[in-house]
């Protein structure tokens, strides 16, 4: 595919990423003004119930008295310069909160998604298309991992590696072990999925004609499998994958507040739980923004593993 | 020499390779019925009432008596268990019919309308699926209220898109087919075709991704119910059991151990069967 | 002719034939998968020569594509071989191991598949494929790979080498692509090259390239194999020919016996079910012909002399967004008579496809125009040509698409018939159905099967059932047979025929294989890119060709077939 | 103005004493020793670190380490200087003269100076900024350079506690001016006189403090003066009950917040300390919405009061670890009335028999009452981010208890905080179950005389009048023995006589940690956990 095209697709891509970006903070704009509750009470804090003088300050403080429509529009215009505003519960800039918790997250769910590819690559490889006894392990435990509520997965963990065995410490952060049962439980929500994705295709691909003429030319099975086959469960792969990641804000949340690790997932609940307007829409854009550009990322890759596709389409 | 024989031997004999079922398929089967005679009939399987307290039995290991122990109040794990299986699966049920339901309209309308219909629908599918399903499902609980029926609502809005996708993909597949074509030959109407041909030959796919995404609706409210999101206590909701057990796993396993099981076999039981009407369904037909 | 040369030096005398250097005695193969068992091979014994061909020649499921790939150890890990003697290079394979054969693959024996696009790995360059097998026979180091590779690419026949390296399978042309793959086969200097219908699914032209190409691997020296369906290939190219039924070995001898003087029933069936200018106007199949009077419309031909189906000036351009705009039919025009055959022929991509999904109204043309019986119809929109649509059918190269999978062979003729308001009554319908299945040469039995359990045989029938119960005034014909065996191609064309004689239907005949067309058609419409070439009677336009390119088309069919096996009853 | 002078020195000697007794480790035995660092998991990532706009009693273990207050409040309720050396307060009770400590400096170099306090409780006295403003603030004057006069609009006896209070801790004049925006994230522009800095907050993770080299100022209750033991303190926040319990002692050095049923794992254990600490301020108790029906009748309220067996309840829940309760407010308040213990409770009969005469007779085919085709029904709304400890195990314990022992319908509502206002605003919640942990005169009072159940139900209803002139003259006098009268008055009426309070817990915090850690306690004032200033670790 030639530079100039891919260029022009990336761009297309782009455009219609910011276009559902767009979309996607309307639409959750819109929902939280029907979601019940006066962001001044809340605003507001405290004991007491407040005079509705008081309220009334609090309301101009924020701008909330004005129709929503300009709200709306303010809140656009904010955004297109870069502020997402200000958190109504924890009064900072909501992108300072956000950039406090996104790397956490950012590094967990890296580490998630990248002990899933290690586990589940090699599980489906040498599993696809035989019928041995590491691939019966394999079946009960992708059917387990696909079972087990991510939560209870979590607490499993913890209390067989960390406070059992002691392994892993979960406490201290700054150990990167601590990582270690994190991304494990984001993984194994993972691993399942991708393992019985990729091995489906690996094994369409080993029924190829392909795969028997480079039988044909001495390979060994391992190198049919590894050489040939498991690059075409890429693209599937990819797909679960690119899915997983943009959503991979769920696992994340329950990871998080079951290990008391700091991030999105945590500012998440908390913005919700306290209807913080602002913060729920800025966790929106970055989560929806993280989506977006995984997915083109994704797009991008399927053209570069397969070079049919860009030319054929 | 007979018709073409050699050609038939060779039909029939890769039609003809017997599909057995798989002795998991069968448990599970087995399972899920057993947990329909639950859903259906509780006080028939439950040795206790779920809901009365007994705090002298309180916290008590399984016994001949409590066969999965008792909760801190002394309730009947099992048979809090038992009556729980009704909000699981009417989670796991109710949240896949909305999204079936919504996925079709959703799907069925982008692959039939049209260019600019399919583009709309399909930019504003990319918004729901943008929006992680957890917010999603945080924002409708918040705009709702907690409680059975909004988590269903909110576990199966956000399903709604994966279904709206398989619709329209299958939808344009089947549209495109050989034997579409071929009824517009005979003359048939639109209507008429795609009412005989289009819609039932695109819905075997959605079923069987229905079947699967009962067990992940199942998880997706034990989750909620985990962030005290789902359905409140007392109900006994599998997920909120676990919840509830989990503190307390260290000094009463049990309550931490059994809605958890109960939960993965259920789901497991839903995935095994999914699949397996995946195998039958679907790979022979491609 | 340079192919033919080249046989008739390698036609020598008995005592100058070389010592072999694979043999094979009693093979025999089966699968005991499900308990029954199926022996796929019997009593299978064969070797191979340096410098010679041997042909296994048959139809799908005879066999001879196992018994080949039994000389690799890649029958299958179920599969159950046994056999008196495998000797290959002067090892004995009778107990080799997984090592033991890895080592001959490649290295000892390449092997060439069918259809290059599935047979080389998609999402490889055409340089790691070929120089897969060195590097895995520790042939060449990875510095030495690319020069050598390149080197093998220009021997094939594949020019520019060094660009085409890191190219894709995708990005070459069919023959290029075969070639890369004959190149791979080879690269590691195999003694034996095992060929599987290397040529199948190529264009006319392209397969005479690729079968001169084999021929100078042959030349120095090379054992082949070829496997093939089609008895003319075999007979250029091989030195000695087994014709394969159900497993085993019906008749062997060297080309010019087996095809000039076959004792065995089947061979001579097989020989007699080849198309072309001798069988016209005779039957290609054993079988009876039909009797389909009774289902002769009262209306039956139409006005005399006239034309069922025009087609004037058709143009259509597809537009893509990231290619040129592509034309695919560039001002067609044609016509068919009433009760006639009109074949057009072309190769692939040359628009005739388009053309026919215009005339059925699946495709709506840029400009022009199709009448159907004096009328107009291309210009009809769509609820005004529905009422009339019965007028057209097609019968496709895949009917099984054509069918909706969930129904029964009993539903689809009953659906079919359902828009005849004569057939608004089930029961009515029902027993139309029954008659028309045995019409068309099948029994009641197949009513209640799905199509996907039916030979491909069995559906083209039913397809022609289906067809011809809603009363059609024009047949159109896809390359209704392309996809068939030839002993089975034979018969659907001799339905084909009857239908057209007892019917007075018009059938129009679309293929790339100019033997059916020659056989089949009354006149002919010759297609490249889009265009018509050539348009005239059928001995005309086969006899004497007018234009450069048909005349192309006629010679390279030539040299694949310059042995014309004379009429089987003639001998 | 006749001054009252407290003379600091005359009062030392007891008040270190007494601090001891409270703050100083009950298993110290060893000389404490400087230097090291602790671990501590605790339960509560504050939503908010401006002292003056948090009210969560879990995180003033930590603000009480980054900030002072002008006085300290000590165990018996007196108040004794901290960065103020002394207080006046006029004859009428209306103006309060504080004289500062000299040479205290805040984290980042900025001297205390009456500039600052004003500065300060202007800002603590300013809404909707602070959420500690205090209703009979007038103003504060700078008299001089060490001396501000803080004048009432009317004399209160609460005035001081709030003073005391962490909510008016003292914020650098620099953070409140240039910072204010960024305070409640934390961080390095938060800074205070107290014994530790931030030295860094990850939201959602931990906060880790730093000593305070400076540090000279600590009030007479703390058990040591100078820069505190440890140099580093690493919080770690693990929402997580078994996450807590499960770190300790292997990831964590302390813990706080220990359910019932854990507790079993460090108390009287090798290797453990375990403190626990009733909280002071209120119980745990269900306010009754006097004015709803069928609340509204007092035969039904007292049904409702008498019509389980708490006891039980809070002995299989909490296995003696946490008390049960008998009064709206604390039993470690001086002013608990203690003749309520055992006054009240567990009268299954005497319940029945009340709804009889209120005429709730008949029943319904789930065996509830039902008076005029109404069932007797009542609901209870509860936000899920304060149910801890079992306590929503607890209302469902009592629930199913009503329905057995006399027929009443007790809905137990679980709503998250984002929906609770709306179903405020409803106006159909008979019941709100709540903790106010404080040690505010005032709150208590108001508490106690607003009628039950929220302000909003009630606060135009003439019946509660004479409460509220109660409570206004508790306020106001300064006799404690009067005040200390009319609490129990209060205290009886609202349990005894109106039912408009169902006490039920007493409120207890809980500390865990490895035997090497000594000096840990609890904060006077609310008896949540303390800093870590007196903590030092065993070498």
């Amino acid at each position: 595919m030639p530079l100039q095209s891919i260029l022009v697709s990336l761009s297309r891509r782009v455009a219609l990423g910011v276009v559902v970006l767009w979309f996607t903070v309307t639409l959750t704009f819109a929902f939280l003004q029907i979601v019940p509750g006066d962001p001044a009470a809340l605003l507001f804090g405290g004991d007491e119930i407040p005079t509705e003088e008081q309220l009334e300050e609090v309301r101009r403080d924020w701008g909330l008295e004005r129709p929503v429509h300009e709200q709306y529009l303010l809140y656009i215009e904010r955004l297109v310069h870069g502020d997402l505003g200000r958190s109504y519960q924890q009064r900072t800039e909501v992108a300072t909160l956000l950039y406090s918790g996104v790397w956490s997250t950012v590094i967990l769910a890296v580490a998630g998604l990248v002990l899933a590819v290690v586990i589940s690559v090699p599980l489906a490889t040498l599993t696809a298309g035989s019928s041995t006894l590491l691939r019966r392990f394999a079946f009960v435990f992708e059917l387990v991992t696909i079972s087990m509520p991510s939560f209870w997965i979590g607490i499993i963990l913890i209390l067989v590696f960390s406070f059992t065995l002691n392994w892993f410490p979960i406490v201290a952060l700054d150990n990167p072990l601590s990582l270690v049962l994190p991304a494990a439980t984001i993984a194994l929500g993972l691993v399942g999925q991708l393992s019985q994705v990729m091995r489906e295709s690996i094994e369409r691909a080993l029924k190829e004609p392909f795969i028997l003429t480079a039988r044909s030319r001495g390979l060994s099975d391992g190198s049919v499998r590894w050489g040939h086959a498991l690059k075409h469960s890429y693209i599937p792969a990819a797909t679960i994958t690119g899915t997983f990641a943009g959503n991979v804000l769920t696992g994340v949340v329950v990871t998080e507040t079951v290990f008391g690790r700091p991030g999105l997932g945590t500012i998440t609940v908390a913005a919700i739980t306290t209807h913080d307007i602002p913060l729920v829409l800025g966790v929106v854009i970055v989560s929806a923004a993280f989506f977006v550009l995984v997915n083109i990322l994704v797009d991008l890759s399927y053209g570069l593993v397969d070079k049919r596709i860009g030319s054929s389409v | 020499m007979s018709r073409d024989n050699t050609n038939n031997a060779v039909t029939n004999r890769l039609s003809a390779r017997p599909k057995r079922l798989s002795v998991a398929v069968i448990l599970s089967v087995v399972f899920l019925v057993l947990i329909a005679i639950q859903v259906l009939f509780p006080e028939a399987i439950a040795t206790h009432s779920p809901i009365t307290i007994d705090p002298l039995a309180a916290l008590q290991p399984p016994s001949r008596e409590h066969w999965f122990g008792t909760d801190n109040l002394g309730r009947d794990l099992f048979s809090r268990v038992v009556h729980g299986s009704a909000y699981s699966v009417s989670i796991g049920f109710g949240a896949t019919l909305i999204a079936l339901a919504g996925g079709i309209v959703f799907g069925a309308l982008a692959g039939f309308g049209g260019r600019w219909l399919d583009q709309a629908l399909m930019r504003f599918n990319d918004v729901l699926m943008a929006l992680p399903s957890i917010l999603l499902a945080l924002v409708v609980v918040a705009l709702l209220g907690t409680g059975l029926v909004n988590t269903l609502w909110a576990i199966g809005i956000g399903l709604i898109p994966q279904f709206a996708r398989l619709v329209r993909a299958e939808v344009l597949v089947v549209r495109n087919a050989g034997y579409v074509e071929s009824a517009v030959g005979f003359g048939f109407s639109k209507t008429a075709v795609v009412c005989r041909h289009v819609i039932p030959n695109a819905i075997h796919p959605v079923f069987v991704l229905a079947t699967i995404s009962i067990g992940g609706s199942i998880l997706a409210g034990s989750t909620l119910s985990f962030l005290k999101l789902g359905p409140q206590p007392p109900a006994p909701e599998w997920g909120l059991l676990l919840s509830e057990g989990r503190s307390v796993i260290e000094h009463a396993w049990w309550l931490g151990v059994f809605p958890g099981i109960a939960i993965s076999l259920t789901v497991l039981s839903v995935t095994v069967v999914g699949k397996s009407l995946q195998k039958r369904y679907l790979q022979k037909e491609s | 002719m340079s192919l033919l040369r080249a046989r008739e030096s390698a036609i020598a005398p008995a005592s100058a034939v070389p010592a072999a250097i694979a043999e094979v005695e009693n093979l025999n193969i089966s699968f005991p998968a499900g308990g029954e068992g199926r022996h796929v091979v019997r009593d299978v014994s064969f070797t191979l020569h340096p410098g010679r061909v041997l042909a296994f020649v048959g139809e799908s499921g005879s066999g001879k594509s196992v018994t080949a790939r039994a000389l690799l150890g890649l029958v299958g890990d179920n599969a159950q071989v046994r056999h008196e003697r495998l000797r290959i290079l002067d090892h004995d394979y009778s107990n080799a191991t997984q090592v033991d054969w890895r080592r001959i693959r490649g290295a000892g024996i390449g092997y060439v598949l069918q259809d290059a696009l599935t047979s080389l790995d998609p999402l490889k360059t055409v340089g790691f494929e070929v120089g897969e097998t060195v590097l895995e026979h520790r042939l060449k180091t990875k510095r030495e790979i690319r020069s050598h590779v390149v080197d093998i690419l220009g021997r094939v026949g594949i020019p520019d080498g060094e660009r085409r390296y890191d190219e894709y399978p995708h990005q070459l042309s069919g023959g290029l692509r075969q070639r890369a793959l004959i190149a791979a086969g080879i690269a590691a200097a195999p003694r034996i090259l095992i060929a599987d219908e290397p040529t199948t699914a190529l264009d006319v032209s392209i397969q005479v390239q690729v079968l001169r190409l084999l021929k100078q691997s042959q030349e120095k020296g090379l054992a082949i194999l070829l496997i093939t369906h089609d008895l003319t290939v075999a007979s250029t190219f091989a030195d000695e020919i087994l014709v394969f039924r159900q497993g085993e070995v019906v008749e062997r001898g060297t080309a010019g016996d087996v095809l000039s003087r076959p004792r065995h029933a089947y061979t001579k069936a097989l020989l007699q079910a080849i198309p072309g200018q001798q069988t016209r106007g005779k039957r290609l199949s054993p079988l009876p012909p039909l009797d389909l009077v009774r289902l002769r419309p009262p209306s039956a031909s139409g006005g005399d002399g006239g034309d069922i189906l025009e087609v004037r000036n058709l143009t259509k351009t597809f537009h893509s967004s990231t290619r040129h705009p592509r034309v695919a039919v560039d001002h067609v025009s044609f016509s068919l008579e009433y009760g006639r055959t009109l074949g057009i022929v072309g190769e692939s991509g040359s628009g005739k496809s388009t053309v026919a999904r215009i005339i059925l109204g699946f495709e709506h043309a840029d400009s022009g125009e199709v009448l159907i019986d004096g009328k107009p119809w291309s210009a009809l929109p769509e609820t005004k040509r529905r009422p009339r649509r019965h007028l057209v059918q097609l019968i496709s190269q895949d009917p099984l698409g054509s069918f909706d999978p969930r129904h029964t062979v009993l539903r689809l003729l009953g659906d079919a018939l359902g828009t005849l308001p004569a057939y608004r009554n089930t029961a009515k319908r029902d027993a139309r159905s029954y008659e028309l299945l045995e019409l068309v040469g099948l029994e009641r039995l197949h009513a209640l099967r799905r199509p996907r359990e039916l030979s491909g045989g069995q559906r083209q029938r039913v397809a022609i059932a289906r067809a011809l119960a809603v009363e059609p005034r024009l047949l159109v014909a896809d390359e209704a047979v392309s996809a068939l065996d030839v002993s089975i191609q034979a018969q659907i064309l001799d339905v084909l025929r009857d239908i057209q004689k007892q019917l007075g239907l018009s059938i129009l005949f679309i293929s790339h294989d100019l033997g059916v067309v020659q056989h089949i058609s009354d006149s002919v419409v010759v297609m490249k890119a889009g265009r018509v070439v050539e348009h005239g009677d059928v001995n005309a336009i086969f006899s004497s060709p007018k234009e450069p390119y048909t005349r192309e088309l006629l010679n390279a069919r030539h040299s694949l077939s310059h042995f014309r096996p004379a009429p089987v009853d003639a001998i | 103005m006749a001054k009252k002078k407290f003379i600091v020195s005359a009062l030392a000697g007891i008040l270190v004493l007494g601090g001891i007794g409270v703050a100083a480790p009950r298993h110290a035995a060893a000389e404490p020793v400087s230097g090291g660092e602790i671990t501590y998991g605790t339960q509560t990532d504050p939503v908010n670190w401006n002292p003056h706009q948090n009210n969560q009693a879990n995180a003033f273990l930590y603000l009480r380490n980054i900030f002072d207050t002008l006085l300290e409040k000590t165990e018996n309720g007196d108040f004794v200087p901290s960065l103020a050396e002394s207080y006046s307060v006029s004859d009428d009770g209306t103006v309060y003269t504080f004289r500062l400590r000299d040479g205290v400096t805040f984290h980042d170099g900025e001297k205390l100076d009456a500039a600052a306090v004003k500065l300060n409780l202007d800002k603590a006295n300013e809404t909707p900024y602070s959420i500690y403003a205090f209703p009979n603030y007038d103003s504060a004057t700078v008299v001089d350079d060490r001396t501000v006069e803080v004048r009432l609009k009317k004399p209160d006896a609460s005035f001081l506690d709030s003073i005391a209070y962490i909510g008016w801790g003292i914020i650098s004049p620099k953070s409140l001016t240039e910072h204010l925006n960024d305070l409640p994230s934390g961080g390095q522009n938060l800074a205070g006189t107290g014994p530790f800095r931030i030295s860094s907050y990850q939201k959602g993770a931990q906060v880790v403090l730093e000593s305070f080299d400076d540090y000279n100022w600590a009030p007479e209750t703390k058990a040591h003066q100078g820069k505190a033991y440890l140099d580093k303190v690493t919080y770690r926040f693990l929402a997580e009950p078994s996450s807590r319990v499960g770190a300790l002692p292997a990831q964590v050095d302390v813990i706080e917040g220990i359910s019932a049923l854990d507790v079993s794992k460090f108390k009287d254990r090798d290797g453990f300390v375990y403190l626990s600490n009733d909280a002071n301020g209120d119980t745990f108790k269900l306010s009754l919405n006097a004015f709803l029906s069928p609340l509204d009748d007092v035969r039904v309220r007292q049904a409702l009061r008498d019509g389980f067996d708490l006891d039980a309840l809070v002995k299989s829940l909490y296995r003696g670890e946490i008390r049960r309760a008998w009064s709206h407010t604390s039993p470690v308040s001086p002013f608990y009335d203690k003749s309520l213990e055992g006054a009240w409770g567990n009268n299954v009969e005497n319940a029945n028999k009340l709804l009889d005469e209120a005429g709730w007779t008949e029943r319904d085919s789930e065996g509830f009452r039902v008076k005029d085709g109404k069932r007797l029904s009542v609901r209870v709304l509860y936000p899920t981010q304060l149910d801890r400890e079992q306590r929503s195990t607890l209302l469902q314990g009592i629930s199913q208890q009503l329905k057995q022992n006399i027929g009443l319908e007790f809905i137990v509502d679980l709503t998250p905080s984002s929906t609770y206002l709306k179903e405020v605003a409803s106006g159909a919640v008979h019941i709100y179950p709540s903790t106010w942990l404080h040690s505010d005169v005032r709150k208590s009072l108001n508490g106690l005389s607003n009628g039950g159940a929220l302000a909003t139900d009630n606060k135009a209803d003439p019946s509660i009048q004479p409460l509220k002139d109660l409570a206004a003259e508790a306020l106001a006098t300064s006799d404690n023995a009067q005040r200390i009268k009319i609490f129990h008055e209060l205290q009886r009426k609202a349990v005894i006589d109106d039912v408009t309070y169902i006490p039920l817990l007493v409120q207890a915090y809980q500390i865990a940690a490895s035997n090497k850690v000594n000096g840990l306690g609890f904060i006077n004032q609310i008896g949540s956990p303390e800093g870590v200033y007196d903590v030092w670790v065993a070498k």
